[in-house]
């Protein structure tokens, strides 16, 4: 057991922890942060130095900046989480639930080999070969995916006089 | 490090971002255990290529393709968390009954 | 041109009236009425033509497959025998003299051209009726003209009565064309032919023709309305007089009959038909007579007598004596369409179809229609010498070894001797003085517009002599037919009539003579005069049971369809829409309350799964 | 001349005109019409030109088409006709060609009305003329499914009621129908749904058939208004506009009556043997109750819808005798009746139009005042009664020797029937073409020339069969081995 893949599962946790237990929408974003910065940490371990680059630069630098825009933007006047015991309550069984039988299935799977693989030396360089030859057709649907996210964000948050209007009433 | 030992913490991140999910009334507290277990899922793959024999290119092109869609999905996302919050001032998802019919009127009323 | 071509034309003549009076000249009467007295006079003419050469030849049959069924083609088309030859030349002459009558007595019709057509649709449908060479070609005119029937019965539209009639004659008659069509289904599945004079040779099982004639003999007793379902004859006359003329002598009620006489090969091997057909003949003519008695309306009297005498000719066919039962049809379509026409002329000219108000009025001043009642009613009443006088002594020569069905036919004739001269007495002698009220039936031609004379004259006149002479030709139309004319003594003769003799003795005696009381003895006789007068309550008790039973048949299944079957299946549609708003209650739109029930039930699985593994 | 997929034109003719509906502006509506009414007439004429290209002396099915359409499930574009077909895709022409004229005076939303209406035209030819189950399923859905919008927008007394209650029989129908679609499928082994390699001898086992005969024969049976599932026809009938209730009892009820002949009895045979008693008892029953509750029915068009009860009653009665002669008589009266009824409504529809009355109680003398308009309803009556000279009497003719022959008891309850028949027809008769006058409908106008066209089409085509029943006779006997 090699330290850095504990370190890296606990920062992992706790940031975990923080973000589903903060009242505070604030906090709860930033305990994402840091627990995806464990996350990549973890992949560091995991022989996927890129991928673990990759999650800090998207994870960590864009999503999480953008939720603490929404934050902002919207929270101000947002009253805080108020205490609801019964919800969490019926929210950890229902989690804990899934994790006991999670851990079952993991505890008495077999898996066909535990031992570590260190054989990805040029593993980047498959990456991106992959990428652009066999596994074209998802990246390039990734590509218009995040295009219309850009482009339907935009649309969804547009200001349209009439239509909230109208929404309300109907709302109403 | 073992398999084992990262299956498990992948399923302890899950459950977590499932208890957000559950337990969270703000929208962009959903949203935050929505990536929770994005990423318990992304260890998983990253886990079994490292772990045992097949093309480790795969297991990684795919992690790329999920948080790529996972950005996009929290732009779409954050989007409509705005949208409401202009249109109904409050991101409570309890506050989001439409569907249920006639207790709609009662929700917005509150 | 040959006789094929001739009776193509004697068909289809009337037929192209018919489209031509009512399609084209649909404005213009004269031109409507003009076209089918032209297609009348032609057929008249194609028919005594036909007559007169073919008569006593072999028959001759043309016809060509017109469609298949049940394995085999069914014919259409034209078959030239006796019967065919001398019942169409009546069918031509009485509906040409009908349609010569009918321009003056319709002269001031509105719907003129109309009424023209439909005799000119009813000529046809009856002259296809009687030529035809198969039971189907048969059927399907037996329906058309009854369909004909129902426009000209139904002629006046405008007034209820006239509808009502028209309707009962339809549905009445229709009852007796179910159990034709019945027959026919069940004679074609046994012989697997329709075709007449193949049939006619045939012989078969005894239940199976005894079945099958009884139900042909259904499709009679409607047609030629006899008991049961005669009901719809009398109540027929609320259309023009004409068209009673035409209904009661040679066409629609004849059809009947000569569809026994056409088969009467196939009744012949029927004994238990046979047995029936007398029982319910003989049992008409004695209960129509009755009514006829009582009744004053002068159509009335005649539409009883009809009926009586449509009962008289089915005797003398059930009796097995062919040439009776058709002599007496041919005659009784020539002295009955005189009867009818001449107590048409009396109605126009006075407005009332009451016969005491008509000799009060001096009905005995027109003095050719009075001629012509007299020798109709003589002959109807079996007079001596005049034409149904020679063969109703054929149908009780037939009937002489069946003692009690003699018996009726003898109180029938008497009956009919009575009523005949009833009202000849009292066209003729009529007595101002008398007690007898006159009950003021409403006029049957409201307009005092009258036309020409001659039109009415002429017909009368022609029928007046044709029912004076044709008794005389027994031997030539027994000839054409290809039977005998059996001689009967003149002893044989003498209780026939004297029977009728008697019967208008009486009636000298009731209205005849000076200072008569002109009431008739049944009159005294209070209830049986009112059972008589209501004839015999029947329509009120078919009224009450019959259609009373089907209204509320109809009323019980129009409230299952209303409150059974559609709220049955509304039920459907409303337990539907409440089982959906139940599970809107499912449907909280709580995302929440979703997922967790999603997670739950995952995990469940995976524990299930986790065990699963376990073990 | 005969290398022209000539069926599949005349299958696109009603959808080109649904097309050209569309695309043309709501403001021409005299353009619209005209398109509709011409590929009316070009259908009526191909029609027409199948008839007569149609090889009676060699039967089968003729002028097949047959495209793979979705290959991975067997599914085809088979078409094709036999001499029953041929009959039926003359009436579905006649009928909308002269329900385009009926509603010629239409004005309100003229676009969608015709729109609709081509489609289910569309949906009624690719019923007729499909030899795959598949396919077959497809058009009978497309040809079902724009009732709703057709009464519920254009019809009349309690119509969204009504519209809904039909779309909901029809789906249970269809509901039923699916499975047993899909069962013959799999039954059959996976590999084709055409119809005349699964009509072949010895493809299912007589349990299987008594099984899954019920499921396909009721389906089909609730558009044909089989009692005691028909409450949605006479109340569909009554709130639709008139060309629909036109289509509706004149074409989409043999639809049913269609498939039960094509499918459930071509396909089932053994299944159809052991309920034929059955379903020839409710056959039976439906003749007569139609019969009795139009007796007592005040509306027009209630009238004739559960006289189309009672007929179509007939049609599955001789259906249900299996034999040749029953079912010749089945398809003549379907063909016969759907003239009839297109022509009873249509004449109702004229004097509704001008009265917007349909209560025969209201009426009175009509005869007198609009002698023409009447006297197409008095010529549909005679046809309904079984009058000769017109078509239906030698379909019933047909229907009732082979009834008495296979059901002797239920032949004579059906032709009994006829007295009822007679009964209500001539009450409404009575009551509202004759008798006295009612002053109220003075003011009624007769049909112009141009909408008496229509008429005289239909009256002329029932006139037209019943004289020479042979040449219909002739067509449906080359499939059915009557000739």
């Amino acid at each position: 057991m090699s330290y850095d893949f504990a370190i890296a599962a606990v920062v992992t946790l706790a940031g975990a922890l923080l973000a589903i237990s903060q009242a505070n929408i604030l906090h709860a974003v930033f305990g994402l942060a840091i627990s995806l910065v464990g996350v990549a940490g973890i992949f560091f371990t995991l022989n996927s130095p890129f991928v673990a680059i990759m999650e800090v630069l998207i994870y960590v630098g864009g999503i999480a900046v953008t939720m603490i825009f929404a934050v902002m933007l919207s929270s101000v006047t947002n009253p805080q989480e108020k205490e609801n015991v019964g919800r969490r309550l019926m929210a950890a069984v229902a989690a804990g639930t899934f994790f006991v039988g999670g851990a079952l299935v993991l505890h008495h799977a077999e898996f066909a080999d535990g031992k570590e693989l260190l054989n990805s030396e040029h593993s980047l360089q498959a990456v991106g070969v992959n990428l652009l030859n066999r596994y074209n057709l998802a990246f390039e649907t990734l590509s218009v995916v995040l295009l219309l996210a850009i482009v339907g964000a935009i649309v969804i948050v547009r200001k349209e006089p009439a239509m909230p209007a109208d929404a309300e009433e109907e709302a109403a | 490090m073992t398999l084992e030992g990262t299956l498990l913490l992948a399923l302890m991140l899950f459950c977590f971002g499932i208890y957000a999910v559950l337990a969270r009334r703000n929208l962009i507290g959903i949203l935050i255990g929505v990536e929770l277990m994005l990423n318990a899922a992304n260890i998983n793959f990253l886990a079994f290529s490292h772990f045992i024999p097949t093309d480790p290119a795969v297991a990684k092109i795919i992690v790329l393709v999920v948080i790529g869609l996972a950005a996009a999905e929290a732009a779409i996302a954050l989007a409509i968390i705005l949208k409401l919050y202009r249109q109904r001032s409050s991101i409570d998802v309890d506050a989001m009954t439409l569907l249920e019919g006639t207790g709609a009127e009662e929700a917005s009323d509150e | 041109m040959s006789s094929t071509t001739l009776a193509l034309v004697l068909l289809g003549a009337p037929l192209v009236a018919f489209f031509i009076a009512l399609v084209v000249f649909r404005k213009n009467h004269v031109a409507a009425m003009a076209t089918v007295l032209l297609g009348g006079a032609t057929t008249c003419a194609c028919a005594l033509t036909l007559l007169a050469t073919k008569a006593g030849a072999p028959a001759e049959q043309a016809s060509r497959a017109w469609l298949h069924a049940g394995g085999v083609d069914i014919h259409f088309g034209i078959l030239l025998d006796g019967k065919t030859l001398i019942m169409g030349a009546a069918v031509g002459v009485i509906t040409l003299c009908v349609q010569v009558y009918s321009l003056s007595y319709m002269s001031h019709d509105q719907g003129r051209g109309r009424f023209f057509a439909f005799l000119a649709l009813f000529e046809w449908a009856m002259l296809s009726f009687v030529y035809s060479p198969s039971l189907m070609q048969t059927f399907v005119f037996w329906e058309l003209v009854g369909l004909a029937s129902f426009f000209l019965i139904g002629f006046w539209h405008k007034k209820p009565s006239a509808i009502a009639a028209a309707k009962k004659a339809f549905i009445i008659t229709r009852i007796g064309d179910v159990g034709l069509f019945i027959g026919l289904i069940l004679l074609f599945q046994t012989a697997h032919t329709l075709d007449i004079q193949t049939l006619n040779t045939l012989s078969f099982d005894a239940s199976r023709i005894e079945l099958i004639t009884l139900l042909l003999f259904v499709g009679i007793v409607g047609k030629s309305a006899q008991f049961p379902l005669h009901t719809w004859l009398p109540d027929a006359m609320e259309g023009p007089t004409p068209v009673s003329a035409l209904l009661h002598s040679a066409t629609m009620v004849a059809a009947g009959v000569f569809l026994f006489a056409r088969f009467h090969p196939l009744f012949m091997q029927a004994e238990l038909t046979l047995t029936i057909v007398l029982c319910i003949a003989t049992f008409t003519a004695v209960l129509s007579s009755t009514m006829a008695m009582v009744a004053t309306d002068m159509k009335r009297v005649f539409a009883y007598s009809s009926i009586s005498q449509l009962g008289f000719m089915l005797m003398g066919l059930g009796a097995g004596s062919l040439f009776a039962g058709y002599f007496h049809l041919t005659t009784h379509a020539i002295f009955k369409a005189l009867l009818f026409l001449c107590a048409g002329a009396f109605i126009h000219e006075h407005g009332t179809n009451d016969t005491v108000a008509i000799g009060r009025n001096g009905g005995r001043n027109q003095r050719i229609i009075t001629l012509g009642l007299i020798v109709g009613g003589g002959a109807l009443a079996g007079f001596p010498l005049l034409a149904g006088f020679f063969s109703k002594e054929l149908i009780i020569h037939a009937l002489h070894d069946k003692p009690l069905f003699l018996a009726g036919a003898y109180l029938a004739s008497f009956m009919t001797a009575y009523y005949t001269f009833r009202v000849i007495f009292l066209v003729v002698f009529p007595n101002k003085d008398s007690a007898v009220e006159v009950e003021e039936e409403p006029a049957d031609s409201h307009d005092d517009h009258h036309g020409s004379a001659w039109p009415m004259h002429a017909p009368i006149l022609l029928l007046t002599a044709a029912a004076i002479a044709l008794g005389w030709f027994g031997d030539s139309i027994a000839t054409t037919l290809g039977l005998e004319n059996p001689p009967i003594s003149i002893p044989e003769m003498a209780p026939a009539i004297g029977v009728a003799l008697a019967g208008i003795l009486i009636a000298w005696f009731d209205f005849g003579r000076k200072s008569a009381p002109q009431t008739g003895f049944v009159f005294k006789i209070k209830p049986l005069y009112t059972l008589f007068k209501n004839g015999w309550y029947l329509d009120a008790i078919y009224k009450k049971v019959f259609v009373g039973a089907a209204q509320a048949v109809a009323g019980l299944l129009f409230g299952t369809e209303n409150h059974v079957l559609d709220k049955a299946s509304d039920g459907i549609g409303q337990g539907t829409l409440q089982i959906g708003s139940a599970t809107t209650m499912a449907q909280s739109g709580r995302l929440p309350v979703y997922i967790g029930v999603a997670v739950v039930c995952f995990a469940a699985v995976m524990i299930v799964l986790g065990l699963e593994i376990m073990r | 001349m005969s290398d022209l997929p000539i069926l599949s034109i005349i299958l696109f003719c009603p959808l080109v005109a649904f097309v050209a509906t569309i695309l043309l502006p709501e403001s021409k509506a005299t353009a619209i019409k005209s398109v509709n009414a011409f590929a009316g007439l070009v259908s009526l004429i191909l029609s027409l030109i199948i008839w007569s290209q149609y090889d009676k002396a060699a039967g089968g099915f003729q002028m097949m088409e047959d495209i793979p359409w979705v290959s991975e499930i067997g599914i085809h574009y088979a078409i094709g006709v036999d001499g029953i077909s041929v009959v039926l895709t003359l009436l579905n022409a006649i009928v909308f060609f002269t329900g385009v004229l009926s509603m010629w005076t239409l004005e309100k939303r003229v676009k969608e009305y015709f729109a609709f209406m081509s489609l289910l035209v569309f949906g009624v030819f690719g019923v007729f003329i499909s030899l795959d189950i598949f396919v077959f399923f497809f058009f009978y859905e497309v040809a079902v499914l724009p009732m709703y919008p057709l009464i519920a927008i254009w019809g009349s007394t309690r119509k969204e009621y009504s519209a809904m209650k039909l779309t909901l029989f029809l789906m249970v129908g269809s509901a039923l129908l699916f499975p047993g679609l899909i069962a013959l499928y799999v039954e059959s082994g996976g590999e084709t749904w055409n119809l005349v390699t699964l009509s072949a001898q010895g493809t299912f086992s007589k349990g299987f058939q008594i099984f899954i005969y019920p499921l396909l024969y009721v389906g089909f049976g609730i558009l044909a208004g089989m009692w005691p599932f028909h409450s949605w026809s006479p109340i569909g009938h009554v709130a639709a506009p008139t060309a629909v209730s036109m289509l509706h009892a004149g074409v989409l009820m043999k639809l049913g009556a269609y498939g039960i002949l094509r499918i459930a009895i071509g396909v089932l045979p053994l299944g159809a043997a052991f309920w034929a008693p059955t379903f020839a008892f409710a056959a039976t029953v439906g003749i007569v109750y139609g019969a009795f509750v139009a007796m007592r029915q005040t509306d027009f068009k209630y009238v004739i819808g559960f006289s189309s009860v009672s007929h179509m009653g007939i049609v599955l009665l001789g259906l249900n005798t299996l034999g040749v002669d029953g079912t010749n008589g089945a398809v003549f009266q379907m063909f016969a009746h759907g003239v009839m009824t297109a022509l009873f409504f249509s004449a109702v529809g004229f004097i509704y139009d001008q009265t917007h009355d349909r209560d025969i109680r209201n009426f009175g003398g009509l005869v007198g005042q609009i002698p023409v308009a009447t006297s197409f309803f008095i010529m549909a009556a005679l046809c309904g009664m079984g009058v000769p000279g017109f078509a239906s009497f030698w379909a019933e003719l047909l229907v009732f020797i082979a009834a008495l022959k296979v059901f002797p008891l239920m032949g004579i309850a059906a032709i009994a029937g006829l007295i009822f028949t007679a009964a209500y027809i001539l009450r409404v008769l009575g009551k509202a073409i004759f008798g006295p006058k009612n002053p109220k409908w003075d003011h009624l106008v007769e049909p112009t020339a141009f909408l008496t066209i229509p008429r005289i089409i239909l009256i002329a085509v029932l006139l037209f069969f019943g004289f020479v029943p042979s040449v219909m006779l002739d067509m449906i006997g080359s499939v059915t081995g009557g000739r």
